[in-house]
């Protein structure tokens, strides 16, 4: 069969591919062998067709693809997706770290397989869904639709205190979605009585004339709905628990692609659809996110939890990010971009490898680890090496878009942007405190402790090549995403009042 | 031919890939052998490039790190007058150790991981040396930080050890903050980070604007160089094995700092106030870690204070402008002290682990050859004329005098006296450890002394006593090799340079003297409270800990205890509780009877009824 | 539909429906409903409704109200219950009897706008397309509902302990 | 000639109102579904008169789904009284106060 490259529905095929995994290892639940080997597959397959979307890439601000029909037409609802730089480069790290989540639940004896699987690919659905769709109703669909096979994997197969932190992960994000689909609804009857047609879609939208005082508050609904997501600081306190408690997959996706829904939101539906709001909310954005980058570094450092510790870690990573991104200088941006990506592979490794010594040392505490350079040694030093990305070490992944993050903050403002710098020496006290609880000192005990297996070693080995490239060349992602972004400064430099 | 230049890093990059990847596979002596030639090969290579670093030097330019709009940071190293001896230096005195290192790791178990981080470190370090922009300056900055902390902890099973890395790396980072906030500023101002670009651009800055960002850099050098008030870390450092305190804490990661504000003097000398402070701050170190050594009862910590009395004056130096004296001193330090080192760790395993010098002596009886690279190694850092030492202090010390003004004569004072103490300290070391009788029993097992560790001496020591040839007074080779990019010392009167180098050979010799007076019989008698003050720094580090660790700790606590727990998640609680309570409530309401809830129905209908006549009604 | 007609089946409507609600005897009162509401069936018949009279008739009159009395029957012999006290409806059945009156008074005080309700005859092939093309989803939702209804009513009405129960 | 709207609604109002009554005021259960029968028709007749008035088959298309609901009503309701006869042997509605969630 041949295949038309330019009618072909290449995001309808990675939005629904994973949905085909999640059925199949439904189906295969009784033989969970089958049903692991199915999961891995499926989400390799996805990986592969992901990848041959890179071909797209232009390296321009346009979309590369769009696909568009009619969904509910009695209230203009379309089912249209999109893909430009900016998703494709995300649309990667979640086919990514599928595979990553995938192999690293491979190992442990799971109950109930099948239904795992299926809820770790709905949600991976979700999550593209998310990344790809251009109409808001389908794009709220998409964001209610990842958060409910979260639920379900933390409340299920969580640690012990799941039940709490699963509700509360809920009604957290709940809470900021509904507020988004009241704003949301609000604005397609303003735009509806304005020009006669019923409409959700983004770029459509994007014109709407608002009164002043409603386009702020609905900006404010939006903005809060995906803050919550990102976290920021005062809205954060989901976020340890849930990252604590979901299982290794779940903490890894959580990490590495709920956030990041967060500020692609931001990014390519708050922003754009309010610029004027979304102009004078950027100082005070700036300001939460520096206070979310020492706080999470502060509670990160108090931790005794090592779980803990990194999920509040990514409070302050987060924090960065959005310090960085509200400088809206070119720099700034594609470091915000480049950041989400690097604490994606560094914060998922890190999840992958607490999953790793959990298992090995039966803990998670300080009071308990210790000592482990001298009995796993390689696992040691993956653990090391991703720490030391995590901490902003030059030459791996997270320096070069923290750098750029800074660049811009500093060229935006000086003093925000020396305070952020400032964050380094609290990012280096809660790694060192982590190492120094995990790897040094005398071990524990005596008794063996299997190093790496050689599925460990392949789960965490591209993980750490990738941290290496995009430390070395974060370029050739740049090149990808740089054309989308160029658009919002001039829009929100225009919108301000 | 410019690809030939990035060999200099590369090489010792490629040794520490090779022995991760060989890993345990490797023969046992495999690892040590690898590093070291790693490093020789480099080395020779730098000394091979060295007459081409003439004038404008050669650049190499591999690929585009990082960029971005109005930002690009290349992976560029440039070779110049200033970088080519640095390079030679940090690589030859990296190949020694390396060798050195080779038989002293002998039989530690971790020898691969010990190779690997220490190769990696001469890469970082030669990033520094030859980097032609701030930001991939920063690489190294930031990799030769990571390889002390790993290598300071590297015997890891003490937690001490371990906690002295993370002290390390933590300080130092405070200090990375400073540059890192230099090199935005600097970008920000001047759109590049490229550092030939940014010193011919620094005449454009602003006074206020150059002062701040000579102060950031100050600041930056100070957490890698250990001075004031950054310099807690380097005592504990001693942890470390002794190649890695000879190398890293001694020749070359401490010395990054000096190497900085010489690369960037010329920005530097655009604010005269922030390169007064640099001068102060050099000065005031040297004295108070000279004074610390004084009292100090390890022998590595005696040689670690000192090494920071010596970066002080190279900051000194590089403040009143002097990048030649600076550079020379560096150079030779790096020399002298690399040795005193490695004969230390030939010490401590001569007396079976002992660190403490009130416990040892009469070792020149023993170990004669020892004795004589001691004395050397000591001569040069006590000053005495003719060394290399001699002169490269000698020329800070003139090129202060030479810069006028009340202040510069106030730190000559304070430098001059420090050299009197680093007499009395250097010929305190060498009476107690070698002279007089053993205070200890030998030890019953002591360590060998492989032939690997004892030649790497030698070369040094040579190139320590006469290093003063490459930049004798009045014109020397090096204020020449120089010329391009820094000023050369203004001509200072002969009569001037004989009185200065008569005063300086009478402190050697007041300090001798002096030494010898006190130290020749037995150790020191039970110690005073001003020798304990000066032995645990001056309690920097309580201060520390009071001032800035414990209240962290407790922010820390108060974040996770109170706001996030109590504050936010508690208020959530209350408002959960509100609304349960007012469910609670209402349910009170339902009391299950069905005629109750008909009786409820009607009145709403009723209720209903009136709302909707009320709203109809229009008489 | 002429206006002696519809009076006259109004107000058998609402005599049967009074005697209906006030009877003891619950067969009586099904059977007063019936009348109310064949009489009910008449006027819709009268206002253009053809189909929906004959529906009236076949699933109030016929279905339900059958369906009453099977269980009425099945029921028996009902528990003899207390009389009412009547004088304790007094009070509301006179508040709702004056609002009644007024809403009346009301409307025939104040003269309509004569937009009578002329002859419209709706035939049942268009209600059936109305339903089916343009209502399709309200259709399939009640007849969700019945659905459930009928597992309500089977799961409500089973016997406890029935053999025929599965476990 | 013809009947006006208004007195089509006044007929339902008082069916409904009848209705109503009997659901409010009565104690047994049978004649409370009786009333909640009545109160529907009422609220039909209306429809169907609004369908007349408007010309528009979608007041007796609404009427249909009524009758659907009212049926599904009474088919619970009538269970749900055999039940309460099983349990409690009265259709009298004061033995139900155990009505909570």
């Amino acid at each position: 069969m041949a295949l038309d490259e330019s009618t072909f529905p290449w995001l309808s095929l990675v939005l629904f591919l994973p949905l085909i995994g999640a059925a199949g290892s439904a189906l295969l639940s009784r033989w969970p062998s089958a049903c692991r080997a199915f999961a891995l597959t499926a989400a390799l397959v996805e990986l592969g067709v992901v990848a041959g979307l890179f071909g797209f890439s232009r390296g321009d601000g346009g979309w590369l693809r769009m696909e568009d029909f009619d969904w509910i037409p009695a209230l203009g609802i379309r089912y249209t997706l999109g893909l430009d730089g900016l998703s494709l480069v995300l649309v990667g790290l979640a086919a990514f770290l599928q595979v990553v989540a995938v192999l690293a639940s491979l190992g442990r004896e799971k109950s109930r397989a099948g239904l795992f699987y299926a809820l770790l690919f709905a949600m991976e659905s979700g999550i593209l869904g998310v990344f790809l769709a251009l109409d808001l109703a389908l794009f709220y669909f998409f964001w209610e639709v990842m958060l409910i096979p979260m639920f379900f994997l933390i409340g299920v197969w969580g640690h012990e205190r799941r039940r709490q932190a699963a509700i509360k992960f809920f009604l957290f994000t709940l809470i900021g979605s509904l507020l988004m689909l009241f704003s949301l609804v609000a604005l397609v009857i303003v735009h509806a009585k304005a020009t006669g047609q019923y409409t959700f879609s983004l770029l459509l939208l994007r014109g709407t004339e608002l009164p002043d005082g409603l386009s702020h508050a609905l900006y404010l609904a939006f903005l809060l709905a995906f803050i919550i997501k990102v976290p920021l600081a005062p809205l954060h306190t989901w976020l340890p628990d849930a990252h604590t408690e979901a299982p290794t997959a779940g903490s890894v996706i959580l990490a590495g692609l709920l956030l990041k829904t967060g500020v692609y939101g931001l990014l390519r539906i708050a922003m754009p659809l309010f610029p004027g709001p979304a102009a004078a909310s950027l100082p005070w954005l700036a300001a939460l996110g520096l206070v979310g980058l020492f706080y999470g570094a502060g509670l990160a450092f108090a931790q005794r939890d090592i779980k803990r510790l990194v999920a509040c870690s990514s409070v302050a990573h987060m924090g960065l990010l959005v310090v960085g991104l509200c400088s809206l200088d070119p720099a700034g941006l594609e470091g915000a971009v480049l950041q989400a990506v690097n604490h994606g592979i560094t914060t998922g490794a890190l999840f992958v490898m607490i999953g790793m010594i959990d298992a090995r040392a039966g803990s998670r505490d300080f009071e308990r680890l210790g000592g482990l350079w001298g009995r796993v040694p390689r696992l040691a030093a993956f653990f090391l090496f991703f720490n030391l990305a995590s901490m902003g070490v030059p030459g791996l992944n997270n320096f070069a878009g923290e750098l750029l993050l800074l660049i811009g903050a500093f060229r935006q403002n000086p003093l925000v942007g020396a305070a952020a710098v400032g964050g380094m020496v609290f990012a280096a006290a809660y790694t060192l405190r982590l190492l120094q609880g995990v790897l040094w000192g005398p071990p524990r005990d005596e008794a063996p402790m299997p190093d790496l297996t050689a599925r460990e070693t392949l789960v965490l080995l591209p993980l750490a090549l990738l941290a290496l490239i995009l430390g070395i060349q974060p370029g050739w992602l740049q090149e990808i995403f740089r054309g989308s972004l160029a658009a919002l400064p001039l829009l929100l430099s225009g919108g301000a009042p | 031919m410019d690809w030939v230049l990035a060999l200099i890093p590369l090489l010792p990059l490629l040794g520490s890939l090779a022995i991760v990847l060989g890993g345990r596979r490797l023969p046992a002596a495999a690892p040590g052998i690898i590093a070291t030639v790693s490093v020789a090969a480099s080395a020779a290579v730098a000394l091979l490039l060295l007459p081409h670093a003439a004038g404008e030097g050669i650049r190499s330019r591999l690929f585009v790190w990082l960029s971005s709009e109005g930002f690009a940071a290349p992976f560029g190293l440039v070779l110049d007058p200033l970088s080519a001896p640095m390079a030679a230096m940090v690589t030859v005195v990296s190949a020694l150790i390396h060798l050195y290192a080779a038989g002293y790791m002998r039989e530690d178990p971790g020898r691969v991981r010990f190779f690997a981080l220490f190769n990696l470190f001469v890469f970082a370090m030669l990033i520094i040396v030859l980097a032609d922009n701030l930001a991939l300056l920063f690489l190294g900055w930031e990799g030769v930080g990571f390889c002390s902390y790993a290598l300071i902890g590297f015997w890891f099973r003490e937690p001490k050890n371990a906690a002295a890395g993370q002290k390390a790396f933590l300080v130092t980072r405070v200090g990375d903050v400073f540059l890192l906030v230099a090199v935005l500023w600097l970008l920000s101002r001047l759109g590049t980070t490229d550092i030939v670009a940014i010193n011919a651009a620094a005449p454009s800055l602003p006074a206020a604007g150059a002062t701040a960002v000579g102060v950031l850099l100050l600041l930056g050098a100070a957490g890698k160089s250990a001075q004031l008030p950054l310099m807690t870390w380097l005592p504990d450092a001693m942890a470390g094995p002794t190649p890695v305190s000879a190398l890293i804490h001694a020749a070359t990661m401490v010395t990054a700092g000096a190497y900085l504000l010489c690369r960037l003097n010329p920005l530097l000398s655009q604010s005269p106030a922030a390169a007064a402070a640099v001068a102060a701050v050099g000065a005031l170190t040297a004295l108070y870690a000279a004074l610390c050594a004084l009292f100090q009862r390890e022998i590595k910590r005696v040689l670690a204070y000192s090494t920071m009395s010596q970066v002080g004056y190279m900051l000194l130096a590089a403040g009143a402008g002097a990048v030649g004296a600076s550079l020379f001193h560096l150079i030779v330090h790096a020399f002298f002290k690399a040795l005193l080192f490695m004969a230390a760790g030939v010490i401590i395993h001569r007396f079976g682990g002992e660190n403490d010098i009130t416990r040892m002596g009469g070792l020149r009886r023993e170990q004669r050859a020892l004795f004589y690279l001691f004395v050397a190694g000591a001569l040069c850092l006590a000053g005495a004329p003719l060394t290399g030492g001699f002169f490269s202090k000698d020329a800070i010390l003139l090129s202060v005098l030479e810069r006028g003004g009340g202040f510069y004569r106030l730190l000559f004072g304070v430098a001059i006296a420090t050299a009197l103490i680093t007499a009395v300290y250097t010929f305190r070391l060498l009476y107690l450890v070698f002279l007089g009788e053993r205070r200890s029993p030998p030890p019953a097992h002591p360590h060998a002394i492989g032939r690997s560790m004892m030649v790497p001496l030698w070369p040094l020591a040579a190139l320590g006593l006469l290093g003063g040839l490459g930049n004798l007074p009045g014109g020397g080779w090096l204020d020449g090799w120089l010329a391009p990019v820094a000023q050369p010392p203004p001509p200072a009167s002969h009569a001037a340079e004989w009185a200065l180098a008569a005063a300086a050979a009478l402190m050697v010799l007041a300090g001798w003297a002096l030494a010898h007076r006190r130290y020749r019989g037995a150790a020191a008698a039970a110690e005073t409270g001003l020798a304990r003050a000066f032995r645990l720094g001056l309690f920097a580090d309580e201060v520390v800990r009071a001032a800035l660790v414990r209240p962290f700790h407790a922010l820390a606590r108060f974040s996770r205890d109170w706001v996030d727990d109590r504050i936010i998640d508690g208020g959530l609680r209350g408002a959960a509780r509100g609304f349960g309570g007012i469910g609670a409530w209402l349910s009170r309401l339902a009391n299950g009877s069905l005629l109750r809830y008909r009786t409820a129905l009607g009145l709403g209908l009723l209720g209903l009824l009136a709302f909707a006549v009320a709203v109809v009604w229009r008489p | 539909m002429h206006p002696v007609a519809f009076w006259i089946f109004a107000v058998t409507t609402l005599a049967a429906l009074l005697l209906c609600v006030t009877r003891q005897n619950a067969v009586h009162a099904v059977l007063y409903l019936l009348g109310a509401l064949l009489a009910v069936a008449a006027i819709l018949f009268g206002l253009g409704a053809p189909l929906i009279a004959a529906w009236q008739v076949l699933v109030y009159a016929g279905a339900i109200l059958v369906l009453f009395l099977f269980v009425i029957m099945t029921l028996a012999p009902v528990a003899p219950s207390q009389p009412r006290r009547m004088r304790a409806l007094l009070g509301p059945g006179a508040i709702g009897a004056g609002i009644l009156a007024g809403m009346v008074a009301l409307v025939l005080l104040e003269p309509s706008d004569e937009r009578g309700l002329t002859d419209y005859l709706l035939p049942p092939a268009e209600l059936g397309r109305a339903l089916f093309a343009d209502a399709w989803i309200g259709v399939e939702a009640v007849s969700f509902l019945l659905l459930i209804a009928v597992v309500g009513a089977y799961w409500l009405g089973r016997r406890e302990g029935d053999p025929e129960e599965p476990r | 000639m013809s009947v006006p709207l208004e007195h089509v609604l006044l007929l339902s109002v008082a069916i409904f109102a009848i209705g109503l009554a009997c659901a409010l005021f009565r104690r047994k259960f049978l004649f409370i579904l009786l009333g909640v029968e009545i109160m529907l028709n009422a609220a039909g007749l209306a429809l169907v008169a609004g369908s007349a008035v408007w010309r528009n088959p979608e007041g007796q298309v609404f009427w249909m789904l009524l009758a659907a609901i009212a049926a599904a009503e009474v088919a619970v309701g009538l269970s749900l009284l055999i039940h309460l006869h099983r349990r409690r042997h009265s259709g009298d509605v004061d033995e139900l106060r155990s009505l909570r969630g």
